[in-house]
């Protein structure tokens, strides 16, 4: 992380408002554990509780969502894989009704049909999916229709380091490189796919190497650090915007918790997610913006509360709200 | 008398004129697929668009289906009437998932807070040897997965009022066009693929089936060149004195069951036809909304005559063998009528 | 009194066993798949066997269906057994090439001059609120397109018979577990998810259906879950003094004809459960075969119970509305009876 | 095209076993064009005639297949995609049978059941397949295969350039590469996917670039050259035979015909083609012989009658042989 004033050479507004969103996103997940584990002990069982299904959290990944949402608006898109949370919450999707969908609400995104893995919010252009690699040609199209209207609209599609060897990566990176379209590939290399490392599945050491199979520029942000990955995306969204085609850019990030809820973890070592934790992002860019004179202990308090507010509103709307009508499961397989 | 004058068009050319009308009535409707610019679409359903739109409104795509189909959902879900091709429906397999679980069910998970108005045009049928990657129909594969319309027209004059009112429909709608009947020069010349189309720009429902010839000794289905076949059977049965009720299926998903339904408790007797596999096809869920819901309609069983569970095979004796055709309706229709 | 000792194995814990023996056996077999090593699969059906034969013969593979099951294919054709493994079922359509157009048709476009040995085994079924990508039993999607055999085994026991089987079968077999059925820690506890497992191998035939109640009044056809909620339905419609035979389809390609038609033939009446789509399904198939086979046996409509054509919504309540039930094949075989 | 003699360093047996292949694969290819056309004029009717379906002729491609044949063995294994006939040529499958399945009769490698773009000869591990990209995770299986029986034995995948954009192409390179398989794709640049040009369907000017994707090695061939395809060839297959992982070999090559018979060929310049059969890589090759006193005109006109009676003889089964039962056609679906 870099820690010197000169190297901050980002808008202190955006630095605050990259924390702001990491303590909000990490808070919000905190409340969803507890909210995933009800109904689920002692004995877990993942279809019981008021959140029942897969979960997958992004605890510790929180970088790579604000690094690269700060430079978006509202009209740029974002599609987002299975591990949605962080990206939902930087791109500004709407905190109530996320959190309702997730807890099956009829007040909910999709009125509860789509669930954890299935929020779209139409108005700030966001979407995810369960389907490894599946959102990138969507924000390839996101980006297409950017550029048939005319705009300077981009699109982001975010996938972990694992979906960058499913075919739909390569197809959509050589399109959107083929007709220059203003999309940005973020893969974030949380070191697995599952229970398996990126040596078991990767046969190069980064993905940002990829970019030479479709003549586009790619980067390597470094240590899950979200100044870096503004600085990345900044220069990658300028070239969107400009018409100079896509980017990828790979992140080191660190995965904190199970793949999903109730993953055994087997697969690593013990010690491993302590020592993550000890270098966490959103630590370091507190004591940061402390050392460094950009935020006072009031503030980054004051940030801290409001960022836990919204999340605590939007989970008391979501468990006040209520169920659809079962009979509500026929409709919306067509609009008339 | 009055002279009616007749707008003779192929199947292909029909539909590309839905398309061309479409366009210039909707600065958001384009088309994207492999070899639809210049190429004109390999079974000629862009033909003339690339002249008359360019190249920024009729897109060629590598062969990357799964990265340009999808890329049609993610332009759709921002406004856009994207018309995309699957070159064969036989190709399917390498980008269905774009298809069904993203295409066909983000309307639904998202609670209808995201619309595809899209079209997915593929070609689908055999009978000119091309072998078991190239010959499906595949119909029921589509039909079985919740989300998206599918049909099947069998006409030029369907296949351009099917397609205007697939464009404009908000929900994704898969369009299968049978090559046969498309008219191409370079294929088998059959006077079903040509026909009156008016210029104008009309619209055909997407949900109902046409019942093609009246009858009331038996009702047969069929779809695209089963429907045909149906029809010349009809005709042979005719000259026997049995009057066949023919009804072109067209839409399967949603499927017209009432149409269907009427037809049996006219006729007391049913016959599905279909160029697709036999087993959990068109022709066995048309069979069980019979058994489920009109069964005390039925004076014989319920006959399916499909292609019996083998990949095409190429040779032309062995591909003749397994697929429908007139005499084989003929000659099943006769049963049902002489031994019940 | 003569004391069995039961050996109580889960049906995850059953398949890998089954796995394991055939691996003991034969030195060409080997599971290729995400997270089938370390992990031993996500549904645990590899348990153990990463620790028992290493990382040569149990190899994770990249999120790369395509690659790993055309890998398998390609493997198969020299000769060795492969075993891959498709996640969730609900992720073939990035990988539907390789199996539909390849896997099953290779041997048949060779002459049978190529063999495919191989195995692909895959998750299905819903019912814990994984929503839309991940919770669908598509045994339709398989048993539609030729070339493959495709079973959906219910019991520990079977689960176990019917994976040696597979392995040993010179075709390649499409094998669906359902995730409810391996008797998982961490999903609901069923009963029916643990039971006597021999310890030795034995093979169980891959186009049998099992008559796993019999009964006079009604058969009642399911697969995996549906056929376990069937005789849950049985139970309660024998405390009505109606005996329903219940029929565990298990092999949906080839489908056992004999066995379902001789059913109906004694009870006249029938009612197919599935936990797949309606449209086109599995139930549509065995409701098509008895109105062309056993038409005049019927005393009563064939009723089908399966997923009404939406995708599987999340929220609970919902999810619950779509999916078949014990009470709802009650309530159907109820009215079956006693309405006709 | 090499042309003095100190280039030629390959074997002169290499050289004229290349001459042989690349004349009988054309011969081979008249014949079909002609016996294709039967039944087919006055009116072109693709199900019309003999043989029937889509053909798909390599015509010109000769050289991608001899410059790696030469370099294989019957336990190697080739895949080959749509356009296969060069490549089952060269991979020595047994012609009348391939010639018999291509009239669709009994006799043929599938008895009638594949047909041209359907060509299974396990006796010389070939396959082909009508699916773009299809081929190339096969073709990883059988390397897999080789490395478990611990045989040197490799794996070659012909592509066209159209195919390197499919999803097939990243997933099997990627998967070759990791496990370190005696892999080889071959990719045809014959500048066209049926209408569209190279540059209408890919990113970067060549596909060899694409092995940085992969940590392998690439090479391109220019000027459809077999002696520069033998080379390149050479030292991919020793590499795959010791252990060495992947290649990528990219050889720029030319479709004389149309992308199947009856393509109208309007998407492109009429002087194309004349032009390119000018520099035709069979005349060159054999020029080349005669110039450097590798073989006498009466040794290439012996070399060319061996080649055309193979041929001949070939057809002759093929059309003399039976038709398959209509019932057959249920057969095979299954072994028992
Ligand atoms: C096509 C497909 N294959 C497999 C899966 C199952 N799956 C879900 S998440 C996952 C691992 C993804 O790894 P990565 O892309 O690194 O993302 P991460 O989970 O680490 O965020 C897998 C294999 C899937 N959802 N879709
Ligand atoms: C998955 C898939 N998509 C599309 C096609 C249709 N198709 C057949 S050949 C071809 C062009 C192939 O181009 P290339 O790979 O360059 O090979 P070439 O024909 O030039 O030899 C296409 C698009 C197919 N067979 N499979
Ligand atoms: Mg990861
Ligand atoms: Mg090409």
């Amino acid at each position: 992380m870099s820690m010197t004033r000169e190297r901050i050479n980002i808008p202190v507004e955006k630095l605050k408002w990259m924390y702001e969103t990491m303590v909000k996103s990490r808070y919000y997940e905190d409340v969803m554990v507890e909210a995933y584990n009800e109904g689920k002990k002692p004995v877990f069982n993942i279809g019981a509780g008021p959140v029942p299904g897969e979960m997958h959290l992004s605890t510790g990944q929180e970088p790579a969502a604000v690094g690269i949402c700060a430079h978006l608006t509202k009209d740029d898109t974002v599609t987002s894989p299975h591990r949605p949370h962080h990206h939902a919450i930087a791109k500004g999707v709407d905190l109530n009704r996320m959190t309702a969908e997730i807890f099956g609400k009829v007040t909910g995104l999709g009125k509860g049909k789509g669930g954890h893995m299935h929020l779209f919010d139409p108005e700030v252009k966001f979407s995810c999916g369960g389907i490894i690699a599946a959102g990138i040609p969507h924000a390839v199209g996101a980006a297409l229709a950017a550029k048939k209207k005319g705009k300077d609209w981009v699109a982001v599609a975010f996938v972990g380091e694992g979906a960058a060897n499913a075919g739909g990566f390569h197809e959509s990176l050589n399109l959107a490189a083929l007709w220059k379209l203003p999309l940005i590939v973020v893969v974030e290399d949380n070191a697995y796919g599952i229970s398996v490392p990126k040596s078991g599945s990767t046969a190069v050491a980064s993905n940002d190497l990829r970019a030479a199979a479709y003549g586009i520029e790619g980067a390597y942000v470094r240590n899950n650090d979200p100044i870096e990955m503004y600085l990345a995306s900044e220069e990658a969204v300028r070239r969107a915007r400009n018409g100079e085609g896509p980017t990828i850019i790979e992140i080191e990030t660190h995965r904190y918790l199970g793949h999903f809820q109730g993953d055994p973890e087997m697969y690593r070592d013990k010690e491993e997610v302590p020592n993550l934790r000890k270098i966490d992002p959103i630590t370091k860019i507190r004591d940061l913006m402390l050392s460094e004179g950009i935020a006072t202990e009031e503030e980054t308090a004051q940030i801290e509360v409001r960022a836990k507010k919204d999340v605590d509103d939007a989970y008391h709307f979501a468990r006040e709200s209520e169920y659809p009508a079962p009979e509500d499961a026929l409709k919306d397989v067509f609009s008339s | 008398m009055e002279t009616i004058e007749k707008r003779m068009l192929t199947g292909n050319k029909a539909m590309a004129e839905a398309i061309a009308l479409e366009m210039e009535r909707d600065p958001t409707v384009f088309v994207l697929g492999e070899d639809v610019g210049k190429y004109g679409g390999i079974f000629g359903s862009t033909q003339g668009l690339f002249d008359q739109f360019g190249a920024d409104r009729v897109m060629d795509t590598p062969i990357s289906e799964t990265a340009f189909i999808g890329a049609a959902i993610g332009a759709a879900a921002e406004g856009m009437r994207p018309i995309t091709e699957l070159m064969f429906v036989d190709f399917f397999g390498v980008c269905m998932d774009q298809i069904y679980n993203h295409m066909a069910k983000i309307p639904y998970m998202s609670g209808g807070n995201v619309k595809l108005p899209m079209v997915l045009m593929t070609a689908v049928g055999g009978g000119y040897n091309d072998a078991a990657q190239h010959s499906q129909t595949l119909y029921a594969t589509f039909a079985h997965l919740p989300g998206m319309k599918v049909v099947a027209p069998s006409t030029p004059y369907d296949l351009k009022g099917m397609m205007i009112s697939a464009i404009r429909d908000d929900n994704p709608v898969v369009f299968m066009f049978h090559k046969t009947l498309q008219g191409l020069g370079w294929m088998d010349q059959l006077d079903a693929s040509i026909s009156h189309v008016p210029k104008e720009d009309y619209t055909v429902p997407l949900d109902k089936a046409n019942v093609v010839r009246e009858g009331k000794d038996v009702t047969i289905v069929g779809l695209q060149m089963t429907m045909h076949y149906a029809l010349e059977a009809a005709e042979k049965l005719a000259e026997e004195g049995i009057e066949a009720e023919v009804i072109d299926l067209r839409s399967i998903a949603p499927i017209d069951k009432e149409t269907i339904i009427k037809s049996v408790k006219r006729t007391h007797r049913l016959i599905v036809v279909d160029e697709d596999y036999l087993s959990c096809g068109i022709s066995a869920e048309v069979s069980a909304i019979i058994a489920e819901e009109a069964l005390y309609e039925l004076e014989a069983p319920v006959k399916r005559i499909a292609v019996p569970d083998v990949p095409l095979p190429y040779s032309r004796p062995l591909e003749q063998f397994v697929l429908p055709n007139a005499n084989k309706i003929y000659d099943e229709a006769m049963k049902l009528i002489n031994e019940w």
